[in-house]
């Protein structure tokens, strides 16, 4: 290819005081091109994204546009140059209605102001091409994970810009708003704009990407055409060893009943569900973004008042509405929003693992920092943690390293119910396998387990059964023997009664 | 960010601690009257209430709230205080019930918050004229000045030249920053006021421990408004208008964040000690107080802006830490 | 992983029911009822108090504080806040009032863009001080309250300037009227009427509240964050500015302690009028309410005779009863809506509704006393 | 344990005591030079207390002595204590205070006391165990009673009349008001009623909607009495752009500067005050006296004040300034103050 690259990045670097969490980095974006970053959690794809966008200026290197030098001050110079940008973590106004999220600083005028009609055809138009129905009046507050991934890409395809970069855009979003999101990405691309695309699921990287770097410990590995390799290369590449299976889900005698929901129901949100987990089991609740799987987690967990219906854990009724009689019963959940839900963004590492388990770490009427530290520094090695020291806030852990400190901190609990939501949501391929084989074994000494997830190998690969929820009720429950991506697809859209 | 803050915090303190230290020298050597005993255990006592108010309105506003009405708590129970003791009740039986007052007034404030999820700043600035209304409708425009002078004079004393009241403030603010700072209850609050949503989910009784916050934020005003009556000898319904400011500055002047979740008791208490040396040198010598205001006004400000500007600058001057460093 | 299907149909209009939504979400509901019940009550137990000269009084008391409440809303919607307003006006007001006594000469017009100039200076101050050298706002304007007023002091020197010193031309603009409403009013009214449209409707001022909403994600959104806060400062204090010689025009006596204290009664104002205290969300129209409705509290109790040593407890107490009203009703307006969307599915979803009971999990409760109303603030 | 009547019988007892051991008073001790005289107002920067301040450290330097003023921006209790104890620390040889808690001031002025430093209040008394003399104004009965022969002459001995006062809690404005309902009880004013005491709590605003309040509630209102610089000024203000201006009528304090326009223009027909600058001048010349060991406070004793001339210490360690001037359209114009 001997066009010029539209946006390009030549030897930069970028340290965060000790930790160099990019190395002399270089990278093309040609138009017409998705090109792929790839790299485990930490590796640095996020900074790289800042330097494009400008949030981070380089200590060393250059920013090329259309093969000139440029420095970009803030995000409004790279937005100025053309360069879209989809972060990680969704970057929404949760006061403003949707469609002001999408158009703000570039609202269209009319005589008398902002023309709001405009607006909202405007933002109408784009979650048509979408394929989402949110309504462009509602406002961003409130808006599951899914959702405001969804107005956060609505809203990057909106600046017509000649470099999209989309920084996992796709790990709360489930196959269909994937296909969605590839069709008009694909679109974009065969009319001439550059992409850059981050993702951990590798298949999505071959379905959708022309091209990927590799980083690894914040340095460049290699550039390949993804014609030219397989998956097993690219895990290569980034982990630099051999990965075993992706899946190992050992199969185990399920016990007695631990978790029985019935008929439970929320007024609005979902009806009538009802199903039990057993000791030992992986149980998955799969199903489209929006069919109401984390309400019902949040509900049983007592995060929510529910209007009808029962949960039992281990034969003992659950007080409702309260998290802390969830928590004495043996439930723990993993919530799918880390920043909001998960941890506590200004607190150490070790105090976001040691926070629902205060309990274990007391000496007398005291907290005692060494147990704390240890019990910290235990799990954050189980769970291959990469951290500069445990003192340091979780604020400055790249996303999935964040995701693991939720993770720590429920299992550090020991609960005998653990309701995981989306766990390995934004977590690289090596530690996924990691956290797969951390939930079998659970599973394996005994502990039940309820996994959302929405995205279907995982659910395949780790279910005993998968439970298929359909516009707040749940459509079907399939054995593992009979589970596979049509059996699942079809009772997750609603097309058949499994 | 969050790293940055931690670094800001501990230099926080140092800075307020540098400053307590330097102007203690300074009006030592350079005013009349300031280093003798008689000088300091005044200086110590005026500090009292305000001290007693700003731990508790540190751990309230450490988890994300905010109580303005302590000072129209302080003047309910004094004026329960008065209207009781003209009632001719015993003193012993009256201070019970005042605390009880206050632990009422806390609970009522609380309860809005947390039972209806109000804004606390909306909360409190009603109960703020609610409850010093209460004191004017209890005691109305009467000053009850015959207290018992075993009391009263039990207020003013001191060993040596540290108040007794002052030993007092001592101990609860040893019991207060072990809270705060060393159980789990601290930690709690330090998270749900961080992140209230995230510390729910983590199974924090966010509610309850706010309730809690803001009925031991109502005992801790009426404790003071005992002192107060007793070192004034003066139970009236207007007692401390105007002293929730100065204690809310002083506690933001401790380097506690008002949008929660960061602040120290010591930082606190260094800035209570800062306020009333800062004062009491300033009058000593002869400043107008207007200058006094502007001071205090300036210190404030100065002290959040030193170090930010610090930042400012070395960002400019080297690009290479514009990031937040984690060493 | 290819399948597409699409949720149930959410995007139809119904226009009658939208319209009875669009009403019952209105942000102000709740303070509009409460104004109704203070005025209709009031007005029953003494009808004096709905005659014309009076409500001309209520809405001349209440212009200034309007005013002040306006600018203090322009602040709080990028989550901050300006405490030193009291101060500005007090500074304002004894300023134009010593030019008027001093310099007869000068023109009144030019006396009252001097005021405004001042105060927006003493914004700037503010402004500068949160929005480039970052320093917490209440801790900012908590000093700048008391330096502007040691300023203020320092200027008076204990000097008052009476009636008798300033021009009648001017003492006459605080009680003339123009068709039958007095002109300071008519004033505010046109501050608000601005200041409301700019928000609503240019880009710059729904910048603002997407600044108080997530300051992060307006920095990258290209917002230019830093200028828009002092704007924002600096148009507070230009307003605190206007609100002082309106002051010394509508009072006549004006010496160093000029609306002392009055910072919280601007906040209160703000905060009944739904504006959240976290920035984000309200509207002007909601904290000159307050505003209205505060000062309507205050002529109400003194029209009804009550007991002057029960004023202040009723004060309180009506202060408290209008916030409460405001939720339980933002509450049940929610609950009754969610109700309604479950029973008819059509109805797009509105997930920003707060629960039965305030739950700290619940997006809304940590919000303002009726949020999950309208999404934008107009 | 400690009720109110124990402690009543222990203070009777103290104060036997304290009234024994007073020394006694050199009347022809020349007045000391140097001296150094401290003025503590109720709040500094207020224009009436500057008036008065200025007066005494005027009489100081006629004295050869040296006066000051300082004090606190709110008009609170406790940051006058808080100047108090400064004041002790600095070796002042007298302090003139207005207190704004009679008592809360007392145990802080005492322990002054005991460490030499004579106290004089003036304006706002203080409990009698906390100075050693008060400087009077005006005797509060008569204060009260022209205010209401004031008021009754312009209305005519006839109607309803109400009162603008400052804080529900102001002391002196309530002993006024105390003197003002007695002297209704007499036969002469059987036609007029006090219908209510508002409260401005000296702030503008609340006094504009009080006289607001007072005139809808009361359509009838003949007259208004408000005894605080602030409220009448206020009330004035309001009352001169309504259609109430002349015929509901004002009268109280206030300065012959802050109400000169509304005398000229009809909305006042007259009003009284006591010379301020004279009060200040006074209590410092009996500031001076004290420190010099002139006079104890005891009654009877005898000083003399420069330009106001001799005066004695009555009942209760008391000193009257003398009857106030009463301020109309004819006379207004000679006094700047
Ligand atoms: N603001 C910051 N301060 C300090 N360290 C940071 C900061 N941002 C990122 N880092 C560090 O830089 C490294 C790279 O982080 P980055 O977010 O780029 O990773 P990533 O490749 O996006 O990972 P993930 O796949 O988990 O999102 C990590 O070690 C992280 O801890
Ligand atoms: N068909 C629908 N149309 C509109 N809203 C729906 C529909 N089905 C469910 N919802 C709403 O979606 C919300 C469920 O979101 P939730 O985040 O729980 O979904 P989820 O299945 O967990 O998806 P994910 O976790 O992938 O985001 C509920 O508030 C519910 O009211
Ligand atoms: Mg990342
Ligand atoms: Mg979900």
């Amino acid at each position: 290819m001997n066009e010029t690259p539209v946006l390009s990045l030549s030897q930069v670097s970028k340290a965060f005081g000790a930790v160099r969490a990019v190395r002399e980095v270089s990278l093309e974006l040609f138009p017409g091109e998705v090109h792929a970053l790839a790299g485990e959690n930490g590796a640095g794809k996020s900074t790289i994204v800042k330097i494009l966008s400008g949030v981070h200026r380089p200590d060393s290197g250059r920013i090329l546009l259309d093969g000139e030098p440029v420095e970009f001050g803030g995000p409004a110079d790279a937005q100025r140059a053309g360069v879209a940008v989809i972060y990680q973590e969704p970057t929404l106004f949760p006061d403003l209605s949707v469609m002001e999220n999408i158009f703000m600083g570039r609202q269209p005028r009319g005589r008398l102001g902002i023309d709001r009609r405009a607006m909202r055809a405007g933002a109408a138009e784009l979650f048509g091409r979408l394929g989402v129905h949110l309504d462009p009046d509602q406002p961003a507050r409130g808006l599951s994970i899914a959702d405001q991934q969804l107005v956060e890409i609505a809203k990057a395809l909106s600046r017509q810009a000649r470099v999209l970069v989309m920084d996992e855009p796709t790990a709360a979003l489930s196959g269909t708003e994937v296909a969605r999101l590839f069709g008009v990405a694909r679109t974009l691309r065969s009319q001439g704009c550059a992409l850059l695309f981050i993702s951990h699921r590798l298949e999505e990287i071959f379905e959708l990407c022309q091209r990927v770097t590799t980083l690894r410990d914040g340095a460049y590995v290699a550039e390949d055409l993804i014609a030219g390799i397989t998956p097993d290369d690219l895990v290569r590449r980034m982990v630099g060893r051999e990965l075993e299976a992706l899946f190992p889900k050992q199969e185990t005698e399920a016990g007695e009943v631990a978790l029985k929901v019935r008929r439970l129901t929320r007024e609005g949100v979902f009806t009538d569900v009802s199903f039990e987990v057993r000791r030992g089991e992986i149980v998955a609740l799969a199903g489209l973004v929006g069919a109401g799987r984390s309400e019902v987690a949040r509900a049983v967990f007592g995060i929510d008042r529910w209007d009808a219906g029962s949960v039992e854990v281990a034969g003992r009724r659950l007080r409702p509405a309260s998290p802390t009689a969830a928590m004495a019963a043996g439930l723990a959940l993993v919530p799918e929003d880390r920043r909001q839900q998960g941890l506590v963004m200004d607190l150490s590492i070790e105090r976001n693992i040691g926070l629902a388990g205060l309990a274990d770490v007391r000496r007398g009427p005291l907290v005692s920092r060494a147990a704390e530290r240890e019990r910290a520094r235990d799990w954050a090695v189980r769970l291959r943690l990469k951290f500069a020291r445990l003192t340091d806030a979780v604020d400055v852990l790249s996303g999935g390293n964040q995701q693991k400190v939720v993770l720590a901190k429920w299992l550090a609990r020991r609960p005998s119910v653990l309701i995981v939501d989306e766990p390995t949501r934004g977590i690289d391929v090596a530690t996924k396998a990691e956290v797969h084989r951390l939930l079998s074994e659970l599973a394996g000494s005994g502990v039940a387990v309820l996994m959302i997830s929405s995205e279907l190998p995982e659910v395949l690969g780790m279910a005993d059964r998968v439970l298929v929820m359909h516009e707040g009720r749940l459509a079907a429950e399939i054995p593992r023997a009979d589970a596979t991506e049509e059996s699942v697809m079809a009772a997750a859209t609603g097309r058949s009664r499994g | 960010m969050a790293a940055d803050l931690a670094r800001t915090a501990r230099r926080w303190e140092g800075l307020i601690l540098v400053l307590l230290v330097g102007v203690s020298v300074w009006a030592s050597l350079g005013v009349d009257g300031f280093a003798n005993g008689s000088n300091v255990s005044f200086l110590l006592l005026d500090t009292t209430e305000i001290a007693l108010m700003a731990l508790t309105m540190t751990l309230v506003i450490v988890a994300a709230e905010i109580d303005l009405s302590v000072a129209s708590t302080l003047g309910l129970s004094c004026a329960v205080l008065g209207g009781l003791w003209n009632a001719g009740l015993p003193i012993e039986a009256i201070m019970p019930i005042c605390l009880l007052v206050g632990a009422l007034c806390g609970a009522f404030n609380g309860l809005l918050v947390t039972r209806l999820g109000l804004p606390s700043l909306a909360v409190t600035i009603g109960t703020f004229a609610l409850f010093r209304g209460l004191a004017y409708v209890m005691l109305g425009d009467q000053a009850v000045a015959d207290l018992p002078p075993a009391y009263t004079s039990l207020a003013t004393a001191s060993i040596g030249p540290i108040p007794l009241a002052s030993v007092l403030v001592a101990v609860l603010a040893v019991v207060a920053a072990t809270l705060l700072h060393a159980t789990g209850l601290g930690r709690s609050i330090v998270a749900l006021g961080s992140n209230e949503e995230a510390a729910y989910f983590a199974g924090v009784r966010v509610k309850r421990i706010k309730f809690w916050l803001f009925v031991a934020s109502g005992v801790m005003a009426s404790l003071a408004s005992l002192v107060y009556t007793f070192r004034y000898a003066s139970a009236r319904a207007d007692n401390g208008v105007g002293l929730e400011l100065a204690v809310v500055a002083a506690v933001l002047l401790g380097g506690v964040s008002i949008f929660g979740g960061r602040g120290t008791l010591p930082g606190v208490l260094m800035a209570v000690l800062l306020l009333g040396v800062v004062r009491n040198a300033l009058i000593l010598a002869d400043v107008a107080n207007e200058v006094l205001n502007f001071v205090t006004g300036l210190l404030l400000v100065a002290s959040v802006l030193a170090p930010n500007l610090g930042a400012v600058w070395r960002r400019r001057t080297s690009p290479q830490v514009e990031g937040k460093s984690v060493s | 992983m290819t399948a597409t299907v699409t949720r149930t149909e959410a995007g139809r209009r119904d226009g009658g029911r939208r319209l009875v939504d669009r009403v019952a979400r209105v942000r102000e509901l709740g303070i509009v009822v409460a104004l109704g019940l203070l005025f209709g009550v009031t007005g029953a137990v003494n009808p004096s108090f709905l005659t014309y000269a009076s409500l001309r009084d209520i809405l001349l008391n209440s212009a200034i504080v309007a005013m002040l409440a306006v600018g203090q809303t322009l602040v709080v919607i990028t989550r901050n806040v300006d405490l030193s307003v009291s101060s500005v006006v007090g500074l304002s007001a004894f300023g134009g009032a010593l030019v008027l006594a001093d310099h007869p000469g000068v023109p009144i017009p030019v006396v009252i863009a001097g005021c405004v100039v001042l105060g927006a200076l003493c914004g700037a101050v503010n402004g500068l001080l949160v929005g480039a050298a970052k320093v917490p706002a209440l801790v900012a304007t908590l000093g700048t309250l008391y330096a502007f007023r040691g300023i203020d002091f320092a200027w008076a020197g204990g000097r008052q300037v009476n009636a008798a010193d300033m021009p009648e031309g001017f003492l006459s603009l605080g009680a003339r009227s123009v068709l039958g409403v007095p002109l300071l009013a008519l004033v505010a009214l046109v501050v608000l009427l601005v200041v409301g449209w700019m928000l609503g409707n240019l880009r710059a001022g729904r910048e603002l509240y997407a600044i108080g909403s997530n300051p992060e994600a307006a920095v990258l959104a290209g917002i230019r964050v830093r200028r828009r806060i002092v704007a924002a400062f600096v148009a507070n204090g230009a307003l605190a500015g206007l609100a002082g010689v309106m002051w010394a025009a509508r009072f006549g006596t004006v010496d160093a302690t000029v609306a002392t204290g009055k910072e919280l009664d601007v906040v209160a104002a703000v905060v009944v009028g739904g504006v959240a205290i976290f920035g984000g969300s309200g509207t002007v129209y909601g904290a000159a309410l307050g505003a209205l409705l505060l000062t309507g509290i205050t002529s109400a109790l003194a029209v009804l005779r009550v007991d002057a040593l029960a004023q202040t407890a009723i004060n309180g107490a009506l202060l408290l009863a209008a916030i409460v009203l405001d939720r339980v009703l933002a509450l049940r307006v929610a609950a009754a809506l969610r109700r309604r969307r479950f029973h008819d599915p059509a109805e797009p979803d509105d997930r920003a509704e707060p629960d039965d009971r305030a739950n700290p999990a619940d997006p809304a409760y940590r919000a303002d006393p009726a949020s999950g109303r309208t999404a934008d603030g107009s | 344990g400690t009720t109110k009547s124990d402690v009543a019988q222990q203070s009777s007892a103290s104060a036997t005591a304290a009234a024994s051991s007073a020394p006694a008073a050199d009347p022809n001790a020349p007045l000391k030079q140097g001296l150094k005289i401290a003025f503590l107002p109720k709040q500094v920067n207020n224009p009436y207390f500057t008036i008065a301040d200025n007066g005494g450290i005027e009489a100081a330097k006629e004295f050869g002595g040296e006066g000051k003023e300082v004090g606190p921006s709110d008009a609170s209790a406790s940051s006058q204590v808080s100047y108090i104890n400064t004041l002790m620390q600095q070796k002042q040889d007298a302090i003139v205070i207005s207190a704004n808690d009679p008592n809360a001031v007392v145990p802080a002025l005492k322990q002054a006391m005991a460490a030499g430093v004579k106290v004089v209040s003036y304006d706002s008394d203080t409990a009698p165990e906390g100075r050693d003399v008060f400087v009077n104004q005006a005797s509060p009965e008569d204060l009260g009673r022209t205010e209401v022969q004031l008021l009754a002459e312009q209305i005519g001995h006839k109607g309803k009349i109400a009162v603008l006062s400052a804080t529900p809690n102001a002391t002196n404005q309530n002993t006024w008001i105390d003197f003002m309902k007695d002297e209704l009880k007499k036969p002469e004013y059987k036609d007029m009623e006090l219908v209510k005491v508002a409260y401005g709590n000296d702030d503008d605003q609340k006094s504009f909607t009080e006289t607001q309040g007072l005139l809808r509630s009361y359509p009838d209102l003949a007259g208004i009495i408000s005894p605080t610089t602030v409220g009448i000024a206020a009330a004035a203000r309001y009352l001169s752009d309504s259609p109430s201006k002349g015929k509901v009528k004002l009268t109280g304090l206030g300065t012959p500067n802050q109400l000169r326009k509304f005398v000229k223009d009809g909305t006042i027909e007259a009003f009284e005050l006591w010379n301020p600058a004279d009060l200040g001048y006074l209590a410092s010349y009996a500031a001076a006296a004290l420190a010099s060991g002139q006079i104890t406070g005891a009654e009877g004793e005898k000083f003399k004040a420069g330009k106001l001339g001799e005066y004695t210490i009555g009942a209760k360690g008391e000193v009257l300034l003398g009857k106030p001037t009463v301020f109309n359209k004819d006379n207004i114009d000679k006094f700047d103050f």
